[in-house]
């Protein structure tokens, strides 16, 4: 029996959650954590899976955990969701997005709300799924929605060139992709910014490999540890940031090793080399980066939307009082803007950090202990 | 953005138009769910009974054969090493 | 961002969650408000004829309207008989109100039609009276009905969030999920397939069996429809003035509807139950409803998942299957597949 | 031709006329028949907790929602009011499900509500549970609304087509084709102004007045909605098994209602009421009741239209205004404008 | 007060209903026709008025009216529909319609049943609607059905006009228009009919004019009245017909003075021939008549629907056992069909005459003493 | 196809753009109901209170005044006949 099989086999997540091995991790970080330590979960699936699974509560008071910028949605520009609202509502263009971004707001309302204004957005799960929208309806151009990282960008990268392949003239990329390393370099050139370590991304690891944060961790002088998504893998990352903070080490270590090996996917980084050259992007809350985002390659001209349609993209500002660059900078934690669950909540976010639930503000707004509701 | 669950290898497809030098598509399974997933990123063409990392419908990587269990065993050590300290 | 006065109704105002909340009660009870609506229970309880009559109405649009373990027709008989066997009534008829889209095939509307006839039939609960309307080609998206019901409740059941003290116990008819899964995995773009199956089913025999196994020990009864087992307790929580605390390894999930709420970034906690229960006993009360409900077919997998507090109103707080604690907040917004 | 086996549903299915006749024999009560939906009757009534019920429901897709006179609202509320008050029950409470569609101005949705609200407190019925369902943009058109109602019916009230016996006379509330004309000349495309609004009101009064003047005396009740005078006539001499005969010159038609009739080719006989009443009566009851009916608002211009007769089952004859005799058939597709 | 004025008005119709006068025409009629008369109400809203008003109830024994070929859904030839039903459900394209034309069946069906299917199917009051339809939806092609007698035939041609005027390039024209006068003299050339007088369209001849009969009268020896359609007008045109019957007359005569003149409406005509030009046509049960149609004149080709589109008109064969071509020829009463109330209802038509309510064996279903249900 | 109804004349409008002859279109009514007609076939254009005879949303003819009424009248001519005859 396949399910049975399943069960049973060592990937399976049900065996890193066992409560058994947790409390021995949270033990010993107990036992090593003597003074207050404050870590960035860089990822947006760790701020998930931490709040998820309750895993600040079994922490000591010594150990802080605070959000990064690794919130595809969070991070993505308002800007970018305003041209996705003006390409959905286009005659003859549908926009197929990640449900993730469905209700990011953008300066003109998000793409909920352009729907509901007659603007056709798909929810898929998979960009090869707007392939086949794109095949299924002629007579309209599919525009997908292309955020997230080096985990993502890859399989967005295949997917323009199966669109190129199958001659889908009725297809087209937006894209917003962003990469980490230069987002976290220029986080950590911030001299207001006081950490302890990093929880770096496990899958974007998986794709860079554990190796891309060595440089980080000796320029900056901070600990870097790749971390899977189950609590035991959360746990034992924070248990040996915390060792190498007491031991005064900084280095790049993997607690990943399952899925993550030293020099990454080559494959996966040589399929996104070939779609994709890196540009200046804009991060909400960190500003321009250089180098930081991934516009699709001159040679894929003809499948990019940016070229395609004649968009006036003009950097909104941020919503007046939100404190999201903050958030995303360590700088304050969400219950400290004053909208937080007050004007802003998750039904109706003033911010992006409250739309996503791996967003900082949405996570501790419904899952937190303090402050929330 | 990274959403990512390792899913085991039921079946490869061969391609359809014998284009590359890898099979497209595989059907993976986790717990009785199935899906076709592309493999054009994976790191590894994996084998029917290994498990790949599935994430937005690609395989992204194919598990070495035990590392998840070394994995889980690395993490039990430690646990041990702790019960014996205390 | 124009956020204040969004001005239009969006998906999230049928999702069950804070939105619809927010419609329901800033909209329509400020309109049509009086106390037996004001309850915002299952049914209406009134006093009528010398009795008391459950009374309460659903409206059926699932997509797609065939679907493994079910149908929207099923789905519309064994909904509102739940909603009045929540109350502790004995489902007595049911009307149904059907709106056809011009165009649809005849052979589905029989379909639909035969399903409720044997989904009526099974539950002993007979469709008394209908309407039908019919519509121009593109003003509804095939065919979508309404169901009615009444029922008595007998004499002595009261049933209701208000009833609820701080102390009982919190127990489930089974493994939750089942149903949503089901119908989000069968929409287009998905292309998922797996062992999944809607849990559709009537709960009217169950209820009755939870009454007599504690006549007064039963504090409340609900069927996690919308937004699943989380938003059905936090809304039991709020109206009840009490917290709760639940324990994620005591609620049962299907492995294939885990494995599927994995792949798509879902919490089985909010997804949709068509055939669940869940009731709040006081804790004398709680091992014999336990047992009845365990003795009806479909209360066989029920357990107990946590107990009511004197915590802050409308708190459900879970302990994690990892030994952690967290917040379970209401639903903020229909769940769709997620990538993070 | 390939006519016999259409395979879809058309619009004349949702008319009120001889296609959804045979929608609902044909189908509907082949998979949900049972001795009470079998009646066909405006409510179904149920013995139950020791008392008789009245429970019916209606769906409301009216297009547009707002008309001279009224909106879907209203007409949710009084229709099934009227629906209840027609088998002589007291209104006690209703249910109300909404079916939104994604992008439905909220201000809309308010206006609306606010109707229902008016509509239910004027009448003194109050709405006690409902629901509401979002769909997506183009799966609905805007917002239809589907009621339920239960009423209780007085010991000894028993009314229906089957209480109809020849010599019976025929009264009818007042003027007739008012809704009908009023909505059908508000869709785009026939830009038609005048003096139409529709007559949508709540009958439960006055059919109470009805029943007070003659107690035993009165035999049916209907409400000419879908299909107008001219089907409700048909389809109640069909169930009693008798003919009718009625007086053209009798039928008051408002002269705007008319001329508009004239101009789009349509018979005011055959479009929908929303606030008359059919009062089928023994002839020694029948003055008594036409008084009482008079003296009520809303019966105000009540008539004696025609009699009961022991002709072929189910025929309805109408002697002409002009001194002809003609058949008024059953209705036999929705009513459209002509130019023959 | 306008309704008080209009409602006392002359021109109203009540007062052409009123019992009294009414019963001295048929006292009148009872006492002229003492052998049996045979007329034929050529024009279908003289059948639903003589129907509807229950007539025929009224008159003596003797007088037998017979329902002629001038409902034009009745007469509009299958493969026209068809045509209209190919139109209807083609991309792009929106069909407006009179509502009488909806249920007609033809060889697929009808168009009420091609909405069902997909197809885009609109009613309209005024051929200006469906101008208006054009107006408001320029990415669609809007074809308006033109079916219709002298009485519409100008109304449509005066629209293709002003759609010219207005430059809409997205209305088109299906012409399947008819003219009266040669088919009733391929009628009266059928040696098997038996008729004794015609009450002449009353609105037809506001167009043509009561002198366009005045040559059949002669040719064929037939008494021709002009007959309004309130019930007093009916009445007041048989008894004229009678009397010109019992007195061996054959004379064209004009019963409805107040809306027809001798030589009709000029400025009608005119239109109609700056549009349209005779074709021969295929008339149901009637088979082609030279002359008997109206195509649209090749000026104005650009808004011909026959011309912009490629369709595949071709003859369809009557529905097996339909006597709807007897009907219309004065052969047959309707009861006299096998179909008739049987396989064909109007909720379930088999041929045309019991579709439009002006149809012969509609109205004889719907409104007759003999053989209806 | 020939349903037809005689409508009073309450406004006759000016052309838009002043082309033509005639002005092209009037409100006319009946009992209470109003509606814009063309009058771009209508044999006479009729002046306002004058009842034209309204066919598919098109005037196609102008009542000649006291036309109506002579028409009831020799109806009414013709019942008295009857009557004295009887
Ligand atoms: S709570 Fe809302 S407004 Fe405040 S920082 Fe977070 S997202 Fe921005
Ligand atoms: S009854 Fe039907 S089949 Fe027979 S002639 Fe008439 S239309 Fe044709
Ligand atoms: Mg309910
Ligand atoms: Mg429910
Ligand atoms: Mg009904
Ligand atoms: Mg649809
Ligand atoms: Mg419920
Ligand atoms: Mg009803
Ligand atoms: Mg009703
Ligand atoms: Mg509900
Ligand atoms: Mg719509
Ligand atoms: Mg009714």
């Amino acid at each position: 029996m396949a399910a049975g099989q399943a069960r049973t086999a060592p990937a399976r997540p049900a065996a890193f959650r066992d409560p058994g091995l947790a409390a021995a991790q949270v033990a010993e970080i107990r036992r090593l954590a003597r003074r207050p330590l404050r870590f960035m979960e860089v990822c947006g699936t760790h701020t998930v899976s931490i709040f998820r699974h309750g895993l600040r509560e079994l922490l000591p008071p010594e150990v802080e955990l605070i959000s990064g910028p690794g919130c595809p949605v969070c991070v993505t520009d308002q800007a970018d969701i305003d041209a996705l609202v003006d390409l959905a509502g286009r005659p003859g263009v549908r926009l197929a997005t990640f449900g993730d971004l469905v209700r990011v707001p953008g300066g003109g309302g998000s793409l909920a709300e352009a729907r509901a204004r007659g603007a056709r957005v798909e929810v898929v799960y998979s960009p090869m799924d707007a392939l086949a929208l794109a095949e299924a309806r002629p007579h309209e151009t599919v525009v997908f929605a292309g955020v997230g990282f080096e985990t993502t960008a890859p399989a967005v990268a295949a997917t323009v060139i199966e669109a190129d392949r199958r001659g889908l003239a009725n297809f087209a990329l937006w894209s917003a992709h962003k990469v980490m390393p230069p987002a976290l370099r220029a986080l950590l050139a911030d001299p207001g910014l006081r950490l302890d370590g990093l929880l770096c991304p496990g899958h974007v690891s998986t794709i860079v490999g554990a190796g891309a944060w060595r440089g980080l961790a000796a320029d900056f002088g901070i600990p870097c540890v790749v971390a899977g998504f189950e609590p035991l893998d959360v746990l034992e990352a924070i248990r040996r940031l915390v060792l190498q903070a007491v031991e005064g080490r900084a280095e790049a270590d993997n607690a990943y090793p399952r899925a993550v090996t030293e020099a990454g996917n080559p494959r996966a980084l040589a399929v996104m080399a070939k779609v994709f050259v890196p540009v200046a992007a804009r991060w909400r809350g960190l500003g321009e980066i250089p180098a930081s985002g991934l516009a699709l390659a001159p040679a894929w001209r003809a499948l990019d939307a940016a070229a395609r349609f004649d968009l006036d993209v003009r950097p909104a500002p941020d919503p007046p009082g939100c404190r999201c660059g903050d958030v995303l900078r360590g700088r304050a934690r969400p219950p400290e803007c004053p909208h937080f669950g007050r004007r802003c909540t998750p039904a109706r976010p003033v911010g992006p950090c409250m739309v996503s639930s791996e967003g900082a503000c949405s996570a501790w707004y419904r899952f937190g202990a303090e402050g929330a509701r | 953005m990274c959403l990512a669950i390792p899913m085991k290898v039921l079946e490869l497809e061969t391609p359809e138009g014998g284009e590359g030098l890898l099979p497209p598509v595989a059907v993976v399974d986790a717990d009785g769910i199935r899906r076709r997933v592309r493999l054009d990123v994976v790191d590894r063409v994996p084998e029917v009974g290994e498990f790949v990392i599935v994430h937005a419908g690609f395989a992204i990587h194919t598990l070495a054969p035990g590392e998840a269990e070394a994995n889980l065993e690395l993490l039990r050590q430690m646990a041990r090493a702790v019960a014996g300290e205390g | 961002m124009k956020r204040d006065t969004p001005g239009r109704i969006l998906l999230d105002h049928g999702s069950g969650g804070l939105a619809a909340r927010e419609l329901v009660r800033g909209l329509f009870l400020r309109h049509l408000g009086n106390p037996l609506l004001d309850e915002l229970e299952d049914s209406a309880v009134l006093d009528l004829a010398g009795g008391r009559l459950a009374f309460t109405t659903d409206g059926y649009v699932v997509d797609p309207l065939f679907f493994p373990g079910g149908d929207i027709g099923a789905l519309a008989i064994h909904g509102t008989i739940n909603d009045l066997a929540m109350r502790g009534a004995a489902p007595a008829a049911l009307s149904a109100a059907f709106v056809l889209e011009e165009g649809l095939e005849t052979a589905v509307l029989d379909r639909v039609a035969a399903s409720m006839g044997a989904a009526a039939a099974a539950a002993g609960v007979p469709v008394v009276t209908g309407d039908t309307k019919v519509v121009p080609r593109g003003a509804a998206d095939r065919l979508f009905v309404t169901t009615a019901g009444v029922g008595v409740v007998p004499a002595g059941v009261r049933l209701g969030a208000a009833c609820i003290r701080p102390g009982d116990r919190i127990l489930l008819s089974g493994t939750i999920g089942d149903h949503g899964v089901t119908v989000l995995t069968r929409r287009a773009g998905l292309a998922l397939e797996g062992d999944l199956r809607s849990d559709t089913r009537p709960l009217h025999r169950l209820a009755a069996a939870v009454l007599a196994a504690a006549p007064g020990g039963v504090h409340a009864m609900r069927d996690p429809t919308r937004g699943g087992l989380a938003e059905t307790l936090c809304e039991l929580a709020e109206r009840a003035g009490a917290a709760m605390e639940i324990e994620e390894a005591a609620v049962p999930v299907r492995p294939a509807v885990r494995a599927a709420c994995e792949l798509l970034g879902l919490d089985p906690l909010y997804l949709a139950n068509e055939g669940k229960c869940v009731v709040v006993a006081e804790p004398g009360a709680a091992e014999a409803v336990l047992a009845a409900m365990r003795a009806t077919a479909e209360g066989r997998g029920a357990v107990a998942i946590g107990r009511v507090t004197e915590g802050p109103p409308g708190r459900v707080e879970m302990r994690t299957a990892v030994g952690g604690r967290r917040i379970v907040p209401p639903l903020a917004g229909d769940p769709l597949p997620r990538i993070c």
